[in-house]
C-alpha cells in the first residue's frame, strides 16, 4: 500500500467529501468528525509520502499506469512533500478548531460548508501534488471555486467581496491556461519535466517568453501581489472565521509554489534569472508590496483586515525572496512558507475566537483579554512574536535568511524593507497587547463600562487545543530549524 | 475605470499578438503541436483501449485524471450553488 | 507578406474576441456584464486552443474503419495515418475546460443572485453608493 | 418567476418530449466510444430534459418525481462510481485508474477492460452532471427557496 | 477548411460578443450570448472539434443560457451599460 500512498493523499478527502453529504444525513456532529478523521488520514499518508522521499528520493506515480508525457503523473520532490504534509497538516488543524465557529456562523448549513471545505483542501493538495501543467489548472479551478463559495457565505457585504474575487480569480486563471496553450503549441506536451526538457531549445522564442509573462501574471493574481491584491482584504475579512483561517494561510502559499514550480522547474532557474530579467522585476514588486501592505496594516481598525494586509506584505517577502535569487534567499523562501502557513494560522485562528466571543472583530475587541482568556492570548503572544520575527520562534529563521541572502546579493533595498516591515510589526501588534491590557481605561474615556467581566472565559476547547497547538508548532520549527532545513528544504532548493 | 480598462486591454492584446509572430501556422499538421505527444493517442487509441472515438479514449482513459478532475469541479459548483443560495424555513421567516 | 497574414490572422481574431470579453470583465459596472464578459473571455480561450489542433486536410479523431469491439486483436494490421486525423489532445483538455466554464458561471450567478438579495440592484456604482 | 401557470399545449408537448430527449441522452452517453458524446454531453442532456420537466409541471410535480436528496445523492453518486472504478483499480494491485487491472473481474482482454472501464468512467460522469445541473438550475431559478418554504418576496422582487 | 464559410462565422462571432456587451438590456444580452456560443459551436464543428461542438452546443448554449435567463429573472434586467 506505501507505493499508492501518493494517490491516496487526495483520493481520499475527493471520496470523503462526495460522501460527506450523504454522511451528514445521519446525525448533527457526524459531519464534523468525518471531516476531521478524513484529514488526519490524509495528512498520515502525507507524512508516509515525505517520509519515502526523505529516504528514497523523487517518487514518481503514473496515473492510470500510463507514462508521463502520454498520461498524468505525480512528482513528488522535497518541496512537494513538503507543501502536502503543510496543507494537509493546516487543513486538519483548521477542521479540528472549526467546530464551534461553524455551529455559530452557519448552523443551518454545516453539512454543505463540510462538504466544501473538503473540496477546497482536495483542490489544494492536487495543485501541489500533481506534476502536470493542465491538471494544476483543473485542480486550482476547484480549489478556486470552492473558495469563492466558501467567502461568500460570510457577514453582510461577503457576496460582492466574492464575486470581485470571482471575476479576477477567473482573470487569474484564464492566464494561467493561456500561458499554458502557448507553451502546448509550441512544444506539444503538458508534462512538466517533459516541457522543462524541450522548452530550453525555444528560449528566445516569443512565443515561450509572452507564455511565461502571462503563467505568472496569473499566479500573481491568484496570491494577491501588490498591485493586483485588491480582492484580498474584502474576501477574507468578510469570510467566515473557520473559511477565512484555511484559505488566507493556504490559498496563497500554494500559489507562490506553483510560482516556483513555473520559475524553476518547468523552466531553467537560468532562464527566469538571467534570460529574462523576471527575478529583478519581482524583488521590486515584492519590496513594494511589504511596504504597502505594512503601511496599509497601520491604517486599519478592523483586526482581520489588518491581517489581511499582513499578508499582502508576507507576499511581499516570498516574491522578494525569490527575487534576491540565490540560493541562501530562496531556501528563505521556503522556508517562509512553511513559518507563514503555521503564523497566517494562529493569527486567523485568534481571529476567529475573537469573533466567536465578541460577534465582531476590530481591534477595541481586544480589551481585557489577557484578563479573560490568557491561554488564547498567550498563545497570541508568541504567533506576534513569531510575525515580528523574534530569534526563538520560527518567524526569525526564514528572515534571517532572506536577509543574509539580499545582503548577499546587495539588495539592500530589500533588507531595508524586511526591517522596516518587522518594524510595522511591532507597532502593530504592540498596540494590540495594550489594547488587550487596558479595561479600566475604557470606563474614564467613553464614560460608560463596556461591563467587561474580570471572569476569566476561556474559548472553547475545541478552538482552544488547535490554537496552542499552533503557538508550540511555532517555537518547535523555531528550535528544530536546523534538522528541517537540512533533510528538506536544502534538497528542495533549485540548482541555480 | 473605462479608459484603464481600455489601456490594459490594448496592452495584453499587443502582448498576446506579439507572441503568435513566432507560432505555427494554423492547420500546420508538422507542427510542434501534432507531432510530440498526440500521435500516440492516435496509433495506439485501437490497441490499448479498444475505442475509435480518440477523444473518448484520451478523456476517460489517457487522461482520466483529469476528468476526475473536471467531475470535482462540476460537484463542487453544484455543492456552492446550495451552500450560497439555499435556505430554511426557519432562517427564511425570521 | 499575405501568405503571412492568412496563416496568422485566425490567432489574431480570437486574440480581438478574448480582449472584447476581457475589456467587459473589467471595465462594465454591470455584474451580469462581467459574467457575460467572462464567458466570452473563456470560450475564446477555448477557440484558441481548439485552433491549435487544426490539421489542413485532416479528419475528425474518430477511426475510420474501426472493428469494434475486439478490434484490439487486428488493429495492428491497420496502418493508421497520423496526419490523418486531427489533433486529438486539445479537444480533450477544452472539454475539460467547457466544464470549468459553467461551473463557474453556476457559481457566479448564485453570488450575483446573493448580492442582489442584499443590495436590490446590480450596478455596481449604485451598489457602492447603498453601501454608504 | 421562472415557473408559470400550467398550460395544456406545453405540458403535453413535454410530455412527448422529455422520454425521446432521455433516450437520446442515454444514446449519447453509451456510444461515446464511436460518434461525438460521452458522459458530459449526455448527462447534460439528461439534465436538460428534467429541467424541461421543472419548467412545464412547476415545481410541486417535480418535486415529487426528483425530490431534492434524491438530486444531491445522484450527483455524489456519480462522482462515487468515478472515483470508486478508481479505486478499485487500486485494490487490484493497479495504479490509481488502471482500467486494465478490471480484465480479471471482467474475464475480457486488458484493452477491452479498458474499454468497459471507460463505458463505467463515463456513465458516472453522466449522473454527476446531470444531477448537478438540475441543481443548479433549481438553486438559481428559486433563489435557493424552496417552494415548500416559499412566502411572498416582495422585497427583492424588481 | 473552407475560407469564406470562415470568414462570415468569425464576424458573426465578433458582432455577438460585441453586442452582447453593448446592449443595454440584460435580458437581450444573455440571449445574444447564447447565440454566440452556438457560432462559436459552429466554428469548431468546422474545424473538426465534434466532441467540442456537441459540449458547447449542450452546455454553453443551452444549459448555461438557461441558467443566465433564470439569474436574470430572478434578479432584474435593468443596467446602465
Amino acid at each position: 500500500m506505501i507505493e499508492q500512498a501518493p494517490a491516496l493523499i487526495v483520493i481520499i478527502p475527493l471520496l470523503c467529501a462526495v460522501l460527506s453529504p450523504l454522511v451528514g444525513r445521519i446525525g448533527k456532529n457526524v459531519g464534523y468528525v468525518w471531516v476531521v478523521l478524513t484529514l488526519a488520514s490524509s495528512t498520515i499518508f502525507a507524512f508516509i509520502t515525505l517520509k519515502q522521499v526523505i529516504t528514497h528520493g523523487v517518487v514518481h506515480y503514473r496515473m492510470g499506469g500510463w507514462l508521463p508525457p502520454w498520461g498524468i503523473e505525480y512528482v513528488i520532490d522535497h518541496l512537494n512533500a513538503m507543501m502536502l504534509v503543510l496543507v494537509s497538516g493546516a487543513a486538519l488543524l483548521v477542521a479540528l478548531y472549526s467546530k464551534r465557529s461553524v455551529e455559530q456562523e452557519l448552523p443551518d448549513k454545516t453539512v454543505y460548508f463540510y462538504t466544501v471545505f473538503l473540496l477546497q483542501v482536495t483542490g489544494f493538495l492536487g495543485i501541489v501534488i500533481t506534476g502536470d501543467v493542465f491538471n494544476l489548472y483543473v485542480f486550482l479551478e476547484v480549489a478556486s471555486l470552492a473558495g469563492y463559495a466558501l467567502i461568500a457565505i460570510g457577514e453582510k457585504g461577503a457576496p460582492l467581496a466574492s464575486f470581485r474575487y470571482v471575476v479576477l480569480g477567473t482573470v487569474g486563471a484564464c492566464f494561467y491556461l493561456l500561458g499554458v496553450g502557448y507553451l502546448y503549441i509550441v512544444t506539444g506536451s503538458l508534462n512538466m519535466a517533459d516541457l522543462s526538457n524541450l522548452l530550453p531549445a525555444l528560449y528566445g522564442s516569443k512565443v515561450v517568453l509572452v507564455a511565461f509573462a502571462f503563467l505568472l501574471v496569473g499566479l500573481a493574481l491568484k496570491m494577491a501581489l501588490f498591485p493586483l491584491h485588491v480582492w484580498l482584504p474584502d474576501a477574507y475579512t468578510k469570510a467566515p472565521s473557520t473559511a477565512s483561517a484555511l484559505l488566507a494561510p493556504l490559498m496563497t502559499k500554494v500559489a507562490i509554489y506553483v510560482m516556483l514550480r513555473i520559475m524553476f522547474t518547468v523552466f531553467k532557474p537560468y532562464f527566469s534569472i538571467e534570460i529574462l530579467p523576471v527575478t529583478d522585476i519581482m524583488l521590486w514588486v515584492g519590496i513594494i508590496a511589504i511596504f504597502a501592505g505594512a503601511i496599509m496594516a497601520l491604517a486599519q481598525v478592523d483586526f482581520k483586515r489588518m491581517l489581511c494586509y499582513i499578508i499582502v506584505a508576507e507576499v511581499g517577502y516570498m516574491v522578494g525572496g525569490v527575487g534576491v535569487a540565490n540560493a541562501i534567499a530562496i531556501k528563505g523562501t521556503i522556508l517562509h512558507i512553511l513559518n507563514d502557513v503555521v503564523m497566517t494560522l494562529g493569527l486567523f485562528a485568534v481571529a476567529g475566537i475573537l469573533t466567536y466571543t465578541m460577534r465582531q472583530h476590530d481591534l477595541s475587541d481586544f480589551k481585557a483579554f489577557f484578563k479573560k482568556m490568557p491561554i488564547t492570548m498567550a498563545a497570541f503572544v508568541i504567533v506576534a512574536l513569531a510575525i515580528i520575527g523574534v530569534p526563538p520562534t520560527c518567524g526569525f529563521f526564514s528572515k534571517w535568511y532572506l536577509i543574509q541572502g539580499a545582503v548577499m546579493a546587495g539588495a539592500w533595498s530589500y533588507v531595508v524593507a524586511l526591517l522596516f516591515s518587522s518594524l510595522v510589526n511591532v507597532i502593530l501588534f504592540f498596540r494590540i497587547f495594550e489594547i488587550g491590557y487596558e479595561f479600566h481605561a475604557s470606563h474614564d474615556a467613553h464614560g460608560f463600562d463596556h461591563e467587561v467581566s474580570q471572569v476569566i472565559q476561556e474559548a472553547p476547547l475545541s478552538m482552544l487545543i488547535p490554537t496552542v497547538i499552533i503557538a508550540v508548532l511555532i517555537i518547535m520549527i523555531g528550535l528544530y530549524n536546523q534538522p528541517i532545513i537540512a533533510g528538506i528544504i536544502q534538497h528542495a532548493v533549485p540548482k541555480l | 475605470m473605462k479608459v484603464l480598462g481600455f489601456i490594459v486591454t490594448v496592452l495584453t492584446g499587443a502582448l498576446l499578438i506579439y507572441g503568435t509572430l513566432d507560432m505555427p501556422n494554423y492547420g500546420d499538421p508538422d507542427s510542434p503541436a501534432s507531432s510530440h505527444v498526440s500521435p500516440r493517442y492516435i496509433t495506439d487509441t485501437e490497441i490499448d483501449t479498444a475505442t475509435p472515438n480518440i477523444v473518448t479514449s484520451v478523456l476517460a482513459d489517457y487522461r482520466g485524471y483529469d476528468t476526475l478532475g473536471e467531475t470535482t469541479v462540476i460537484f463542487t459548483a453544484g455543492m456552492s450553488c446550495i451552500l450560497i443560495l439555499r435556505r430554511r424555513k426557519k432562517s427564511y421567516k425570521v | 507578406m499575405l501568405e503571412f497574414i492568412i496563416s496568422k490572422y485566425n490567432f489574431w481574431i480570437y486574440i480581438i474576441l478574448m480582449m472584447i470579453g476581457f475589456y467587459a470583465m473589467i471595465a462594465k459596472t454591470n455584474l451580469v456584464k462581467k459574467i457575460i464578459g467572462m464567458n466570452i473571455f473563456q470560450t475564446a480561450i477555448i477557440l484558441f486552443f481548439v485552433s491549435t489542433a487544426y490539421k489542413s486536410d485532416a479528419t475528425l479523431p474518430i477511426l475510420l474503419n474501426s472493428q469494434g469491439h475486439g478490434a484490439g486483436h487486428h488493429a495492428a494490421e491497420q496502418v493508421i495515418e497520423v496526419s490523418q486525423y486531427i489533433n486529438p489532445l486539445p479537444h480533450v483538455l477544452m472539454l475539460t475546460a467547457i466544464v470549468v466554464m459553467v461551473a463557474t458561471l453556476g457559481v457566479a450567478l448564485a453570488i450575483v443572485i446573493r448580492v442582489y438579495r442584499d443590495y436590490g440592484t446590480l450596478n455596481e456604482d449604485e451598489i457602492i453608493k447603498a453601501i454608504k | 418567476m421562472v415557473f408559470r401557470k400550467e398550460d395544456i399545449i406545453v405540458s403535453t408537448i413535454a410530455r412527448i418530449l422529455i422520454p425521446f430527449i432521455q433516450l437520446y441522452a442515454l444514446y449519447v452517453i453509451m456510444h461515446g466510444h464511436y460518434s461525438p458524446g460521452g458522459g458530459f454531453q449526455g448527462g447534460v442532456i439528461l439534465g436538460a430534459s428534467m429541467v424541461l420537466l421543472l419548467l412545464t409541471r412547476g415545481h410541486d410535480e417535480a418535486k415529487y418525481k426528483i425530490p431534492e436528496n434524491m438530486v444531491i445523492t445522484l450527483s455524489s453518486i456519480g462522482v462515487l462510481i468515478y472515483a470508486g472504478i478508481g479505486f478499485l483499480c487500486i485494490l487490484l494491485l493497479g495504479n490509481f485508474l488502471d482500467y486494465s487491472k478490471l480484465a480479471v473481474l471482467l474475464h475480457v482482454d486488458p484493452a477491452h477492460a479498458r474499454s468497459l472501464g471507460i463505458l463505467g468512467v463515463e456513465i458516472g460522469v453522466g449522473f454527476a452532471v446531470m444531477a448537478v445541473m438540475y441543481s443548479i438550475f433549481l438553486d438559481i431559478s428559486t433563489g435557493g427557496v424552496l417552494p415548500e418554504d416559499e412566502e411572498p418576496e416582495e422585497g427583492t422582487e424588481a | 477548411m473552407i475560407l469564406p464559410f470562415d470568414i462570415i462565422l468569425q464576424l458573426f462571432v465578433i458582432i455577438c460578443a460585441v453586442a452582447a456587451i453593448t446592449v443595454k438590456d440584460l435580458m437581450s444580452a444573455v440571449i445574444i450570448l447564447g447565440a454566440y456560443s452556438f457560432f462559436m459551436c459552429l466554428m469548431w464543428a468546422q474545424m473538426g472539434a465534434v466532441d467540442v461542438a456537441f459540449t458547447e452546443a449542450s452546455v454553453s448554449a443551452g444549459i448555461g443560457t438557461i441558467l443566465c435567463i433564470a439569474a436574470v429573472m430572478k434578479t432584474t434586467r435593468r443596467t446602465k451599460d
